[in-house]
């Protein structure tokens, strides 16, 4: 029997299993923590959650609405203070972060700080960096959900918010980031993509099923790099979207979101 | 020293990240550890005034000193700057305050997955506001940076991005392995305003759960304002010399505030009214429907306790006491 | 950049203070959290190698590890580095071991009010051994810049003296005031012995009163061996989450050694022996004396247990949990 | 009635004097905790102790052994590491510290790391630095209690463990040290002693009832400044004796050193 699904349980789904056992994530509230708590409930029962706010490894009652509130502790192995996390990060202990944001470019620089071309008095006000630059600068590998359309796949974006491999190749590091961190994976309602090994551009790994190339290239302004080899999505299998729909978002706040 | 060309952020720094100062300032200022207890609008009156730098604790809508924002507000104290870090329902008053003219800004003009403050961002796109641009890590430690007496920390965060060059960060080489850094200056603020779970009457706190930035904050900042939940003996405070995370000698002024964190969640005690933070989102959509708003839940009630009753008091806090132990 | 003259400290660097090389090898250890219960005899053999650079936890003569550094006299261990960040009683018996060759040294070779080392001193005058110089706050702030994921700290001691020129300080300046900073390297440890009060199987780990510098020494060494008074479940860890001082990921082995502070003061638990400490100051008179003290109380000791049998047992240890709480 | 009393009572009497309510004092054990206690039973009920393993404020119940031992806790305000409280000390919160050493020089640097001129194979290694470098380089005022002789005040120590003065006049500032800190006074069995405010060089305060000039100069290798207008040392009273003998030592373990 198929299963039928919407994008959102795709995307989390797909999230999830790119978190294998005993790695640690710092996730953020709605996606990231929905995606942490299903692979918990299925290939990792020993992933580490971390909340930037300082929750360490909570047993999750239900999902947080903050990533500062007292389902973030509950159980935990320990409560510190947001310092703390960052310096984790910094010290290479923790291997993914989860970021979304208003636009992204071809390598993985993020903007969730404004739209407009003037600083002072920005078209559109975002809440900015919040934790993302940090996580994005210090974490091993940085993993991006976000639906997928031209806008948001710009060709430049309107402010670097987060560090992605900023101009490609080794400019990254060369900005003084620490060494084998960056972007690893983006994951989009069309598809999967990561990251070309040497000019650090965006390039697909695997198309969902149903999209197309067309889809792909149509949704964004700056051109993806398209492999040979690409895959095709393995599908959410009912055990995931079982626990999915009945554990993880019993009420739908996310996976309502469709 | 290498070649490589260090960077410099173009943002203002809108505090002195001088040691010394603030050094001058705490061997003048009387650690003596007597009573000082307080009410909100006299602690207000005494502590905070037009122009003053703010740091406010808590994350945005956890454990957050409402009862002394409100007042801000209803004294309409202007040209405040202040730190947003993790700056959710606070910005959101105070941009309904129009209280401040200048921001370090980590995350502001958002309330995390419940959306975006319309309000706040008329606030930001205004022009009127002077923003520096940080991240939560570099604001944390601005503050530790402070609190451990330092005109800066190095970092490894926020090179090589737009945040960088909008921040008041200057690149440095490590002496020793010429890695390149992001120098974070100290953030000394003038009044800080933190909600805590005890404290006695001298200022000694204990606060449960995440402590965000808060025992840097009340270290880093000149003047401090309590508000707790419940007000505990010293003997107390005794018992559990571990559990004390903000010390007496950094607080001007302890209020007792029950349910002060409202409509924020107070981790262990109740949980957030988010029924009244969806009201606040959707009054904002329009400037004078939140005006009324504000006029009803803040100007128009005499104290903290008035605004509570508004929102359903004793019975309304039984069921976010419920909420928080999750039945 | 002024014209001021920049001093180094011409001490020899004796480990690494590059993040980069700590984060790789962080990236690659596993973080999965098993269960880690050891003995003291098998975790020394699997984590202590010769030539190790050593941190050990507690104060000299508070919450230390003692049966650890006992295992590693037995086992004769050599050459071993270490960080004497007020190493009194540790330092004495790294010393009757003669287990090591370089020292960071903040303070060594006392045990505070008791007196003077004097085998100690024989070992650090005998011109065989390396010592840099530092001071206690150093010490703290080099394992603070470790834990934070930096290479360096920033700090206002040690300028002017000679403890700046033997250590391997740096002096930069602030890039905000222009003050002069001693810049401190961040010590990384190979090894990291800590006794605890309560750790699960896992190296979750509560510490009672004063952590001195353990928290940031846990997080800074590449491999950390606990010994604890005793094991308590995952649950009860999970219970009072703002109690864990050490988290599991950082810990390699735990060890349960009831009394493993012994000779030393177990902080809420038991007091310092002041007797057998006085015996091994007297003990050190003489070398041939030493010998013998060594040879009873710990060569021929086929663990801790036998050693505390052989110092007066359960009753002993009765009387020190008599004395900690002071009747 | 005239008290009798011997140098280790005046001492720590002078010492515990100089500590005015209020104020916050890091202390070590032996003299400077008798000191405080004493201090905190006469005239200052609301004198902070700390001490630099971590213990703040305690109510203690007897004198520690060590400045890490469970009596510096006990019915204290916090209990804490001892980066944080040489970071109290760096913000500028601690007034006093109190110091000693092998040897002082006459502008109060102190030598507690060696005797000899190889360092590499000292004649006498000593406990180095511990706290004391950074207690006296980040509190307001540094305080020293030792006895006086001519080895102790050296024209020249054989290391500067600890700075006072480093070469007098401003060298303490030019040196990178917060301004207006340093040695304040030096409490000895034969006087007590400040700083010549502009030469920063050594300056009797004081004369213990029954010391003379020739004491001082005797006991000092290098030349102490003697003002025209020292004072005459107020002996202890009769109440801080009954104290120092009855509350704060008891069983004599400081005092009865003489």
């Amino acid at each position: 029997m198929e299963n039928t699904y919407n994008p959102m349980e795709l995307m989390i789904t797909i999230a999830a299993r790119n978190l294998e056992d005993g790695a640690m994530v710092v996730v953020g509230t709605g996606v990231p923590v929905a995606a942490a708590m299903l692979a918990q409930m299925t290939q990792s029962p020993n992933l580490t959650i971390l909340f930037e706010a300082g929750g360490i490894a909570p047993l999750l009652p239900t999902m947080p609405i903050s990533v500062g509130d007292s389902r973030t502790t509950h159980k935990g192995l320990k409560a510190t203070s947001m310092a703390e996390i960052m310096e984790l990060c910094q010290a290479g202990i923790v291997d993914y972060c989860f970021l979304g944001g208003a636009q992204i470019d071809k390598y993985g620089n993020l903007n969730s700080t404004l739209i407009g071309d003037n600083y002072e008095k920005p078209k559109t006000r975002f809440p900015g960096s919040g934790g993302a630059n940090d996580l994005a600068s210090l974490c091993w590998k940085t993993m991006v959900v976000t639906p997928q359309n031209k806008k948001r796949f710009a060709n430049k974006v309107d402010f670097v918010t987060t560090p992605g491999f900023i101009e490609g190749g080794t400019s990254r590091v060369d900005a003084g980031l620490p060494a084998n961190t960056g972007p690893y994976k983006v994951i989009t309602d069309i598809g999967v993509y990561g990251y070309h090994p040497d000019s650090k551009a965006m390039m697909l790994l695997s198309l969902h099923p149903g999209k197309t190339i067309d889809d792909v290239k149509a949704n964004a302004e700056f051109e993806v790099i398209i492999p040979d080899n690409y895959e095709t999505t393995v599908e959410p299998s009912e055990l995931e979207l079982k626990l999915l729909r009945e554990k993880v978002d019993p009420s739908g706040v996310i996976i309502g979101r469709g | 020293m290498s070649d490589k060309q260090l960077k410099k952020g173009i943002g203002e720094l809108f505090t002195s990240p001088n040691a010394d100062d603030m050094r001058a300032f705490l061997k003048d200022k009387s650690k003596q550890m007597k009573n000082k207890l307080s009410s909100v609008s006299e602690a207000i009156d005494q502590f905070v005034k037009d122009g003053d730098y703010l740091a406010i604790g808590g994350f945005g809508g956890v454990r957050i000193p409402t009862a002394l924002i409100h007042e801000i507000i209803r004294k309409e104290i202007k040209n405040l700057g202040f730190a947003g870090h993790v700056s959710t329902h606070d910005c959101q008053l105070l941009s309904a305050g129009k209280s401040f003219n200048r921001c370090d800004a980590a995350y502001i003009v958002g309330l995390e997955a419940r959306g975006l403050s319309k309000n706040s961002r008329r606030m930001f796109e205004s022009g009127n506001v002077k923003v520096t641009e940080w991240t939560n890590g570099a604001l944390s430690w601005r503050f530790k940076a402070a609190a451990m007496g330092l005109p800066y920390l190095p970092s490894r965060t926020m090179l090589g991005t737009d945040t960088f060059k909008r921040s008041a960060a200057i690149e440095v080489e490590c002496p020793f392995t010429q890695q390149k850094m992001a120098a974070l200056p100290a953030l000394y603020p003038d009044v800080a305003m933190i909600h805590v779970h005890r404290a006695d009457v001298h200022g000694n706190c204990q606060i449960d759960g995440i402590l965000v930035a808060d025992d840097d904050i009340a270290k880093a900042s000149k003047r401090v304002i309590i508000t707790t939940e419940k007000i505990i003996s010293n003997e107390e405070i005794r018992r559990e010399p571990s559990k004390t995370v903000i010390p007496y000698w950094c607080v001007d002024a302890v209020i007792e505030m029950p349910y002060g964190s409202y409509p924020g969640n107070m981790p262990g005690e109740y949980f957030s009214d988010e029924e009244h933070l969806a009201d606040w989102l959707k009054a904002e959509k329009d400037e004078m429907q939140l005006e009324e708003f504000i006029g009803h839940h803040i100007l128009s009630s005499k104290d903290f306790y008035e605004y509570l009753e508004k929102n359903g008091g004793m019975n309304k806090m039984r069921k976010l006491m419920q909420a928080e132990h999750l039945y």
